[in-house]
């Protein structure tokens, strides 16, 4: 693993120690695109969704289900967690490991905080008789916020996982991809939040 | 692994800035609330409202990409067009599917 | 050295088999023997997408055969300079992106004015209606104007526009009628439509095409075209049948039906206190002339029909009756048979 | 289920016991086996032809069902295979030809020939790679399990609901077909990622994308076409999936479900797909053409932008394979002019093809007789393809057996001699021996006189009225003599596919060798030692044009300039995670397929530690030194 030239450099490490080798270049380059097959997966799920969302089987619509004030609150959660994450990845630019791990840390707390919203959430909606099997838009659904909710809890996992590495390898032209392409995922699930946060919540409140 | 055709660019000098986060942090909160304020409260026009909702959502996602993604137009041009790419593939998808039903 | 002349072959070999299996198929299935205006207007299309694609291949087939024959290597070529190598012509490149893009053209226009027409809804006044239920592995047909129902066998009066409007019971179906036109689905949870129109009185084979089970293959029906008289005359029976008993044996058969059949099988006019509906309605079984849309509809054929359905058609939903015996088997067949 | 496991392990033992019983050495025993060093490969020439070898084993596993076909059809009412098991036949023909044959082959030819045709030493993802082949690998083995335990699934390979749910196929026949193309699934999109990011990010200095050869970039297209198509897949599965198993309502119409949603994401997939496919049988088939008729590709940039435009337009149709299930004239008109459209750029790509041959000096080798036959039988089945976009013939042909003709022609006419063009042009690069010239003649002669048999005929088939996917029709209604011809022609194709098979054998026993360059190819793969070193090029290449090898011979001095001095050459070592992880995967797949949610999760635990484990991994891989070379090349 040959370290390129670099012209700028932070106390001996390049200045984008994610794009320092071919190696890391792969991998940056390669989640670029799983991100992009991703974006064709959520929107399969969420076109599904329109299409099913009126067939509640007299079940509760929508309209009357959704907690708007607990999803926005979880909105500005996922947001705040998206900078966070940027923050840590500015604090690995500076070759600050301890920045980037705090960083790093306040993001997956916020995830695990939205994760608990959300699980409290279907427990409400539940006990309304709004289930994963209780009618199409009950499928749909759950199928769509289930994906996106099993990704921030894959990203937890994630970069926990990456912060024990961090804590005992620091920050080498080795680890660094792994932060970068960590941030990268994060910010996409949060990407894809905005859009169900219209699509199924804010067009949801339309009745 | 030295085959390589993309050498490193010079560094720019263009450094993160934690101040352009926050602003655009900012900024994505404030199109937040603006779309929730459009739903909940009577602003908008009727017909208006969805629409506008969804370009705040694209807005937003722009902001995530070019700020917090850190792509570059010029650098990671081949990114970005796959990146259009699958957001104009899946937004044909996700519409035909929901209307030819 | 041996030649290949592949091209020549081939073109051979084509005209050939072409020659061989064409011929007007006499059986009223051919979708190149039309018997209404709607498969006529689709063969038509097929007629000049045929001529627009032969031309194309003929081209292909001319500067093919032609490069293929002139520029072969021959012995001796291998000492000479590597041909010229060219990069490209931008004049051919804009005829061979143009010249398509016309023959598509022509071909467009008539597939989306033809669309369009063949989806209008066809006037009250001037055509009928008919519901058309697909199950496995049967069809159901209602005519909601003459509360008269019927399976397996649509009569229609030649001359008219018929609507079929189509649903499915448990899976997808194709209601397809070669002859008559082109073919639209039966989708679970929507109703579709389909205007057919025969010219000629006939029977027209129809068909399931889309796979539905085990026996889609035999999912078959038939479209009888009556003159209008005699359609009005064919509602008319369907109307009041004639479904009492003709002799003793039969009796014994109407009675066996009610303990037997009548759960899941309709005969109208024969006081049945209730009436199935999950299988074919038999009301004037014997004017089918199929049973169960692939056996001809005779004495032999009924008889190992209720003896055995399941070898017959695989995986349908009637079950056999063994346990019935032979007697009793030929007293139902006797009053099927004389149901009018 | 607990047959299964009681074979794992009686196999684990009896491999203990035949290689010396269970002790200390026997894994470094195992180790050093040539089983264990296939299973860990992550060479991508050695994976490529993994991919050979078990698309190969599909190939045949599919014909022979396709035989079966054949035989019931050949003359009415035959009560062979009848009902429920021929549909079983023909999904499983279908499915393994489109998702375990064709995509497979033609990833074989990629991972051998890519990294060589653009000067890399390996690809981009060397674990991934390995990966993606055993994914594919778990999940067409799943697939093909269940018609040992449980039976095939049987709805098509089109699984439409409602047939598809439990309702109707209670078996757990599309348990298998649902989990099984998940795993693949999952395996293709690992290796359409990996393979962009090496045609990206690992070109030779001076290979700008405008000087890849068009198998590169054909390859790079359907690697995007993979990258967008699959996930509408994966999502549909799931949803199949979670319907099946969990009681969802996604397609159950008791529960408000909707039955044409199945179908539409299946064609968003189910299009892309077919172009996923074909695509690279166009780059194979561009190379082949200009290196026999000794002349540059006409029109090489058009060639292109016509790739990349039917690429796009693959994606705007998907529709034209429900134009009978009544979504409106509308909807109808314009995906069926997108489709007609993609005629154009297609054309392009033909008429480009005969201008290369033209003026040029055509050798006949069997790979050129493929290419040659392919011009000729694709636009036979292309122009078909555009005769169904006609929306009111499509009503009369639609699931008809003139379909059926369509996609044999472009699947066989294109795919699959394609990958047979590929197959006799590339083998002594890959193995450094030729295969037999009269053989392979005869393989080609028997395979495309039988493939014109089998297939011309059903376009009659359909137009004389007989449905698809039927198991037995009736005498008297025109349909024999045709079916008849069908059916020999398939017999003829066998013929040729068995020749292809003594070829294979009789070369791998004697082949002449080849030389690096045995057809005085064009591109950079010719220019290095058959079969490649594992490091493939000593020193990376400089390119200095389009067909760079042949500018090198024609215009320079032979020999390929280096882009950088000799050093020690990093390789990655090799890896077992990636067939672990599969097997994982499979284990997973089958404990769903039996509603055995523990052994289900279990699998995913499994996946969910090596996945753990190789984060923690740090592969330095191992250098092979200057002085290890047997001779730098040419
Ligand atoms: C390799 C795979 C492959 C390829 C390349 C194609 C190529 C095309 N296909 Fe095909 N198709 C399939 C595989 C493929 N298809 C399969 C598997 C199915 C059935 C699935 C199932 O139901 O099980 C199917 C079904 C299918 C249907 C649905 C049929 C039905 O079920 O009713 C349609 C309808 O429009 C269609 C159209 C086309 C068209 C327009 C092209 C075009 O891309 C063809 C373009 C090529 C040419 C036209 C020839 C060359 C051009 C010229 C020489 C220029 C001049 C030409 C003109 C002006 C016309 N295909
Ligand atoms: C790449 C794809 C591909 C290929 C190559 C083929 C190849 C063949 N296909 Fe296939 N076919 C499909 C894809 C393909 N098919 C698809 C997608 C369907 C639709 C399924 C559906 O409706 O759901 C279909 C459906 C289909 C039908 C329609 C069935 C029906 O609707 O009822 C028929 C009927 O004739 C048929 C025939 C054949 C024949 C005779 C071949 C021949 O070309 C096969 C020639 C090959 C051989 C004969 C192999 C020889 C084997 C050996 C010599 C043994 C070696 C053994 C080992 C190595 C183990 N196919
Ligand atoms: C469980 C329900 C069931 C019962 C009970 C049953 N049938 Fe059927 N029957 C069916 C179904 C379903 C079909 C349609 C089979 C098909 O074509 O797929 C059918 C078809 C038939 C047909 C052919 C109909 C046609 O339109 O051509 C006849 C005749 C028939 N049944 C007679 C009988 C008789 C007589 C009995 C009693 C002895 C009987 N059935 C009992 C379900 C039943
Ligand atoms: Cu009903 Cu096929
Ligand atoms: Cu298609």
């Amino acid at each position: 693993m040959r370290i390129e030239e670099q012209t700028a450099s932070v106390a001996g490490l390049p200045a984008e120690p994610e794009k320092a080798t071919l190696e890391g270049k792969n991998k940056i380059l390669g989640f670029w695109f799983f991100l992009a097959a991703e974006t064709t997966l959520f929107a399969t799920m969420i076109g599904t969704y329109l299409a099913l969302k009126g067939e509640t089987m007299n079940g509760p619509t929508p309209y009357e289900l959704f907690k708007m004030p607990m999803v926005a609150f979880a909105t500005l959660i996922l947001l705040t967690s998206s900078l966070t994450s940027v923050l840590g990845i500015m604090g690995m630019h500076a070759n600050q490991l301890k920045k980037l791990l705090q960083w790093f840390g306040i993001t997956i707390l916020l995830g695990a905080v939205f994760l608990g919203l959300e699980v409290y959430e279907f427990m409400e909606y539940a006990h309304e008789g709004h289930t994963f099997t209780s009618s199409a838009f009950g499928s749909s659904f759950y199928l769509l916020l289930g994906t996106h909710g099993g990704h921030v809890l894959f990203g937890v996992l994630w970069i926990l996982g990456l912060m024990i590495q961090g804590r005992k390898k620091g920050i080498t032209v080795h680890t660094a991809p792994k932060f970068y392409v960590a941030s990268l995922y994060w910010h996409f699930v949060d990407v894809v939040w905005i859009f169900i946060f219209t699509v199924v919540y804010l067009m949801g409140m339309i009745p | 692994m030295e085959a390589n055709t993309q050498p490193t660019q010079a560094q720019t000098g263009k450094q993160d800035s934690g101040l352009k986060y926050v602003a655009s942090f900012a900024l994505m909160i404030l199109l937040t609330a603006v779309a929730f304020a459009a739903v909940a409260m009577n602003i908008v026009p009727q017909g208006w409202v969805i629409p506008l909702i969804l370009v705040l959502a694209a807005v937003q996602v722009f902001l995530q990409l070019f700020t917090f993604m850190h792509l570059d137009l010029k650098k990671d041009a081949v990114t970005v067009s796959f990146m259009v790419t699958g957001l104009f593939i899946g937004v044909v998808c996700a519409v035909a599917v929901a209307i030819l039903v | 050295m041996k030649r290949y002349l592949p091209a020549k072959w081939v073109v051979a070999c084509l005209l050939m088999i072409f020659i061989w299996v064409t011929g007007c198929a006499k059986h009223n299935m051919s979708v190149l023997d039309p018997q209404g205006p709607v498969g006529k207007v689709q063969l038509n299309l097929l007629y000049l997408s045929t001529g627009i694609m032969t031309f194309v291949v003929i081209v292909v087939a001319v500067i093919y055969i032609y490069v293929v024959v002139r520029y072969r290597e021959r012995p001796g070529d291998e000492e000479k300079d590597p041909p010229e190598q060219v990069a490209g012509s931008k004049k051919l490149e804009i005829l061979w992106t143009s010249v398509p893009i016309l023959l598509l053209i022509v071909l467009a226009i008539p597939t989306i004015s033809t669309t369009f027409t063949l989806n209008k809804k066809p006037d009250p006044d001037h055509s009928i209606r008919i519901n058309v239920i697909g199950y496995q592995y049967w069809w159901g047909f209602e005519y909601p104007d003459y509360k008269v129902t019927t399976s397996n066998e649509v009569h229609i009066p030649t001359g008219k526009k018929v609507e079929f409007i189509l649903k499915a019971h448990d899976v997808i179906h194709s209601f397809w009628v070669p002859s008559l036109g082109g073919k639209e689905d039966l989708t679970p949870g929507r109703t579709t439509r389909l205007v057919l129109q025969a010219d000629k009185p006939g029977i027209y084979e129809g068909k399931c095409t889309e796979l539905c089970g085990a026996s889609h293959a035999l999912m078959r029906f038939r479209v009888v075209a009556h003159q209008p008289e005699d359609f009005e005359d064919w509602i008319a029976s369907q109307v009041t049948p004639d479904s009492t008993p003709k002799n003793k044996q039969a009796e014994q058969g109407r009675r066996l039906f009610a303990q037997n059949c009548i759960g899941c099988h309709a005969i109208r006019g024969a006081g049945y206190k209730v009436l199935g509906r999950t299988a074919p309605e038999l009301t004037a079984f014997s004017e089918r002339t199929r049973i169960a849309g692939v056996l001809d509809n005779n004495r032999a054929n009924l008889k190992s029909w209720l003896k055995n359905p399941q070898g017959i058609k695989p995986g349908n939903r009637m079950p056999a009756f063994d346990h019935l015996t032979d007697q009793q088997v030929e007293a139902m067949v006797e009053y099927l048979e004389t149901l009018k | 289920m607990a047959t299964l496991i009681v074979i794992i392990v009686f196999a684990l033992f009896l491999g203990a016991i035949l290689t010396g019983g269970y002790n200390r050495e026997y894994l470094e025993r195992m180790q050093k086996s040539w089983i264990w060093q296939w299973i860990t490969t992550v060479d991508h020439k050695r994976i490529g032809i993994l991919y050979l070898l078990a698309g190969g084993f599909f190939f045949g596993v599919a014909g022979l069902e396709a035989l079966l076909i054949r035989i019931q059809l050949m003359f009415p009412d035959n009560q062979l295979l009848t009902g429920d098991f021929y549909n079983q036949v023909l999904t499983m023909h279908g499915t393994t030809m489109i998702f375990l044959v064709a995509l497979p082959l033609l990833f074989g030819l990629m991972n051998v020939i890519v990294p060589l045709q653009i000067g890399a030493r390996d690809v981009a993802f060397p674990f991934l790679n390995s990966l993606g082949f055993w994914l594919y690998f778990a999940g067409g083995l799943l697939l093909n399990l269940s018609w040992l335990f449980g039976g095939a699934p049987d709805s098509g390979w089109t699984n439409y609901a409602t047939l598809a749910l439990n309702d109707y196929s209670p078996g757990p026949g599309i348990n298998y077909y649902v989990l099984g193309l998940q795993i693949a699934g999952i395996g293709t999109l690992i290796s359409g990622i990996n393979f962009l990011v090496t045609i990206v990010n690992m070109r030779a200095p001076g290979m700008s994308y405008l000087r890849m050869p068009l198998f590169t970039w054909t390859t790079f297209v359907a690697s995007i076409l993979i990258l967008f198509a699959f996930p509408p897949l994966t999502a549909g599965l799931f949803m199949m999936m979670f319907d099946r198993l969990f009681d969802t309502k996604f397609f159950a119409i008791s529960g408000g479900g909707n039955v044409t949603i199945w179908q539409h994401i299946f064609w968003i997939f189910g299009h892309p797909e077919v172009y996923i496919i074909m695509v690279p049988a166009f780059g194979i088939f561009s190379d082949v053409i200009s290196t026999f008729s000794k002349k540059r590709l006409f029109g090489y940039n058009s060639m292109v932008f016509a790739t990349v435009l039917i690429g796009f337009l693959g994606f705007m149709v998907w529709v034209h394979h429900m134009f009978t299930v009544g979504l409106g004239p509308i909807a109808n008109t314009i995906f069926a002019i997108a489709t007609m459209a993609i005629a154009v750029p297609t054309g392009i790509k033909i008429f480009n093809w005969l201008f290369t041959m033209w003026g040029g000096r055509i050798r006949f080798t069997t790979s050129m007789l493929f290419a040659a036959g392919f011009i000729v039988t694709f636009v036979m089945g292309g122009v078909t393809g555009v005769m169904l976009a006609v929306v009111p013939a499509n009503l009369q042909v639609h699931d008809t057996y003139f379909v059926v003709a369509h996609f044999h022609y472009v699947l066989i006419g294109g795919t699959i001699q394609g990958f047979f063009a590929g197959l006799y042009f590339w083998w002594p690069k890959m193995f450094g021996t030729l295969l037999n010239e009269r053989l392979g003649k005869a393989h080609f002669w028997l395979f495309y006189l039988g493939h014109h048999l089998t297939f011309f005929p059903q376009h009659f088939l359909g137009l004389f009225g007989m449905p698809r996917r039927i198991f037995t029709y009736m005498k008297g209604y025109e349909l024999e003599m045709s079916n008849l011809l069908s059916s020999i022609g398939a017999i003829l194709m066998t013929a040729g596919v068995l020749a292809l098979l003594y070829n294979i054998m009789l070369t791998l026993r004697k082949g002449e060798p080849a030389g690096s360059d045995p057809w005085d190819g064009r591109s950079l793969e010719w220019a290095i030692s058959s079969p490649p070193p594992v490091y493939n090029f000593a020193q990376i290449p400089r390119v200095r044009g389009l067909d760079p090898w042949w500018l090198e011979k024609y215009e320079g001095d032979g020999t390929l300039k280096a882009a950088e001095p000799l050093g020690p050459i990093h390789m990655p070592s090799p890896n077992h995670l990636p067939f672990l992880m599969a097997m994982s995967f499979f284990i997973s797949g089958l404990g769903f397929v039996f509603h055995s949610w523990q052994v289900g999760f279990l699998g995913l635990i499994g996946v969910a530690i090596i996945l753990f484990v190789r984060s923690f991994e740090e592969d330095h891989g191992y250098h092979i030194q200057p002085d290890e070379w047997n001779g730098v090349e040419s």
